[in-house]
């Protein structure tokens, strides 16, 4: 077993579910990891686009903003926000990572605030940003985050970002994008994804090191699982090698 | 929704934002080689029966040389979008290559007058249309690319144009007033002519735009024509340049003068002499029949074409018109 | 008194409503003679706008369609058909010269067919293009026409372009842009405006060689009049020197 | 008009068109000299109460002196365009120069942490706020730049986004389709910066163009920073690369490196290592004052602000890291 830390498995976790010849939509940190780590190994056709307007940019290093030059360096296109996310809404965005404060059982996120008034919140954070405009239309939403019993709530103090809203065709129901939604939930301890019908998170396969209770000790919710769960695979020496040499040589995100 | 009023105009497509988007799902991001000859394009992508649109403007930037292989493969009973259509749609008229037309501008060729053979298949009882306007047209290409099913606008509104549309009227939620919804449009195939592009399909235009950068996106899809490819690095080196996205694309070919007997910006000017036999010959049918056999049916390519206008000789006189130079094509 | 035809009358006389710092948005011919000729004389700052896409050119010879290269010769900006009609939408256009196979008493416009079936026209015209997105939005639409009474009609056979509609007050009724509207209508033998309450076309000026009477037998409805109606301005010497030399050098639109 | 639900945020602008259209029919087409000082610019065009927007994206291409200069003149009560929002939001922040904002990404400066004083300032209730989305407020743009009072789009429907938003959701009249009515956003006064600028206010863009585009055109008043000034025969020159045309524009200032110590691409980096300083003296209120002091209020002009961190020697340093070349500035 070769040694790696957390963060280097969830983004090995995170790249491998980006196909080659699909696009993704990223953000900075891991998300952006994951996405160059795919696309050194096995997905070289996988399209990168940055929301602030950057098509599929020759990265020379880990961007600080999803609007920085970096994220036009020897790209195809320099294009606008609107442009992008109208790439979006046209159903051309296949994957994307997002975060957030909290998250409950049906994947949807909270990035917006903690306590019940919002003109004078307990605490601000920044708001949707473009969470909410790739989480409702994008194919298959991806939630990378370190899991624990606050974060994983039962009800989210504010939903910034639609995951299924009620679960059940709510989120049909409610007017998005048909067919779209949340597909993995990849934290430090498992990986989760969506049961079809009630919609609700449910327990894929468990990181090395990790035990069902742990996975939900630290959950605030009831998790389903799979009749069978599989073990995380670990990363190959490969993965981790391109993750440390070519994607984040100065660990930025991996850590030291 | 109330909807306060609505015109007659049949919609030729579906203005389902879920159903464009599960087609653009298929599509695909990948970067690959997409160059193949006009004709393979045009068999592969131009279907009868489907929904076609032109880019550019009448016979400016206009892809006249996929226009004439769409006419050459005896393409049938498409839908067309009649926007800011003039030589393109007398050259489509000549093949009766659509029945079902979306229209805003057609028949005319601005100062040059009007096409009689296009006004005669118009006048025919052959073609059903829809009335629209440039903006209307270009409002609902706009809606597509932003994979919404209509957009709002403020024209047509207590007329024929509106009457005889597809449009309907609604009020706006927030201030009461009323609007023109205008329907998506999302074209089954189109093909828009483009200064630079490369293998996979990222484009340059040195031009006006026109409807088209909202096209690439509407279309299912996309054939483009270029004047001249360049590599991806080239592309890269200045990716603000790049207009159409190589993911919009499906085909590649490189057709110089693809543009030609229309103008090209920069490159070459229009040949108004060989435009105006065109409006000249359509008015005698036997001679028109014999025209379209010389210029369209019994030629290989668009190359062939232009060597029965003059060639290369003609083509430097061309590019000096259009620069305002007096080069070796004044003389040639 | 110059001498001169009534096609450089008319477009002396569009030429002088155009004011220095407007904007004005113009076809191939009359129009676009018009609008060089007032840049070229009063009207220096006035901005000349081409709907296909052509901001501010330096024309260096007439156009042979408003989305031909010379529309963008030298120009301030070459943008989109979709960006100068967002101009119209904005109220950032002035004037506007249209012209069609018929005008009624409104100043509504038909350009599309002659004939009660639409499917199946006796005259198919070329249809809106541009001219209804103009008539919508343009502050001050103009009509710049030969006139008879065939083509000034008591009813369009098809309404393609909207002037004041039914009079009175229904064009604001109908949703359109508040305040816009046609402005004055040029022929070979008057000038005319609309009554602001009934919206009525009226003679305002009569060309020189012209009667009353001959405006009136020429019309198919009833003409309101101005009060004191004036005689049209005949075309300096500048104008015509300007028109003549520099405009239209090849006479291609003021003829031989 | 059917409104099936609506958000519960105020609107801190009109989004009716004919009013909208009425300020553009009184704004100049006219050719004419625009150049002044950031100062008078901003003291002419930012008024105190009134709409302000900002281009770029936070820390990328930003007119960051022109918000100094709006902290430094002390404006106050202003609407706030908080989109995209990061250093910027921070600097306006400091100043507390607006109290009601339309938020869709404001606190945070992305991957380098948050702005503990911004914080502070929106967990106070001192600022009324309406919930959006990126693409929700480019919308709201984009529907002003097209003149129409709402745009739908299919954002935000069931989550709490749409509930503290000032959006309504409706049907489509073709489809029967949800979607979340966006209310047009007209701001009164925006500042862009860009590469390069006539003194007309013609602006070349080389990066990016994130909503500036359609902010240029649905701003009443718009302030133009850039790089340098170019001549207006260049711009004529390659007229496909104006961005904004000169009509938009009532000021344009010339302000090399304006976007400091934010990024401008192919120009120079953002300087990490001041814009570090900034998130860590924060922390300490009354060092954040002198802090203040120092580099806004008692500096005269952004060269001086630069001359503090660094200066030329800095700015080739900024070059070197941006182009990735090892120049002087690596050396200086």
């Amino acid at each position: 077993m070769a040694d790696y830390n957390t963060m280097e498995l969830m983004i090995v976790t995170g790249a491998r579910e980006l196909k080659s010849g699909a696009s993704v939509a990223v953000g900075t940190g891991a998300p952006c990891a994951a996405a160059m780590l795919a696309q050194k190994t096995h997905a070289s056709d996988l399209l990168i686009i940055f929301e602030a307007g950057g098509i599929d940019p020759q990265l020379p290093e880990m961007p600080i903003s999803v609007g920085d030059s970096r994220t036009i360096w020897k790209a195809c296109q320099a294009t606008s926000m609107t442009d992008t996310m109208e790439l979006f809404c046209r159903g051309m965005v296949d994957y994307t990572f997002l975060g957030g404060a909290q998250i409950d059982m049906y994947g949807n996120l909270n990035s917006t605030r903690i306590g019940p008034d919002h003109q004078k919140p307990k605490v601000r954070f920044p708001g949707s940003g473009g969470a909410n405009d790739f989480g409702s239309f994008c194919w298959n939403m991806m939630v990378m985050t370190p899991q624990d019993s606050k974060r994983f709530a039962e009800k989210c103090d504010y939903i910034t970002t639609p995951g299924y809203l009620e679960g059940g065709d709510s989120r049909d129901k409610s007017g998005l994008a048909k067919g779209s939604g949340p597909y993995r939930v990849i934290t430090n301890m498992a990986v989760m994804d969506f049961e079809p019908k009630s919609k609700r998170m449910r327990i894929k396969s468990i990181n090395p090191g990790y035990s069902e209770k742990d996975v939900r000790d630290n959950c605030g919710f009831e998790l389903l699982a799979h009749k069978q769960i599989a073990e995380t695979h670990h990363p190959t020496k490969k993965e981790l090698t391109v993750l440390r040499e070519e994607v984040d040589p100065y660990r930025y995100v991996i850590g030291r | 929704m109330d909807v306060i009023d609505e015109g007659v105009g049949r919609l030729f497509t579906d203005p389902d934002a879920d159903n464009a988007r599960a087609h653009f799902k298929t599509k695909s991001r990948a970067l690959t080689n997409k160059l193949m000859s006009l004709k393979d394009a045009v068999a592969k992508y131009v279907h009868d029966g489907e929904y076609l649109a032109i880019g550019g403007f009448g016979a400016n930037r206009t892809p006249i040389a996929a226009c004439h292989e769409i006419v050459r493969q005896k393409k049938k009973n498409m839908a067309f979008a009649g926007h800011t259509s003039t030589h393109d749609f007398q050259v489509l008229c000549a093949g009766k290559v659509f029945n079902k037309l979306d229209i805003a501008y057609i028949v005319g060729l601005e100062a040059r007058g009007l096409s009689s053979n296009a006004r005669k298949y118009m006048q025919s009882g052959e073609v059903e249309v829809s009335e629209w306007t440039n903006y209307c047209l270009s409002a609902r290409l706009k809606a597509a690319a932003m994979g919404i099913s209509f957009v709002p606008i403020r024209n047509v509104m207590g007329t024929d144009t509106f009457k005889f549309s597809g449009a309907k009227i609604i009020e706006c939620p927030f201030t009461g007033q009323k609007y023109a919804a205008m329907p998506a449009l999302w074209p089954d195939v189109s093909v828009i002519h483009v200064h630079e592009a490369d293998m996979y399909g990222n484009c340059r235009i040195r031009d006006i735009t026109v409807s088209d950068l909202d096209l690439a996106k509407a279309s299912k899809h996309l054939i483009i024509t270029c004047e001249r490819l360049i590599p991806n690095e080239e592309i890269r080196r200045e990716p603000t340049l790049t207009l159409i996205p190589f993911f919009c694309v499906d085909a590649v070919c490189e057709v110089p003068y693809g543009a030609y007997p229309g103008v090209m910006a920069y490159e070459y000017f229009s040949d108004e002499e060989h435009i105006r036999e065109w409006l000249t010959v359509e008015k005698d049918p036997e001679a028109f029949k014999e025209f379209l056999d010389k210029n369209i049916y019994n030629v290989e390519s668009h190359f062939d074409y232009i060597r029965l206008h003059g060639g290369m000789e003609k083509m430097l006189a061309l590019r000096d018109k259009e620069l305002m130079t007096t080069g070796n094509g004044n003389n040639g």
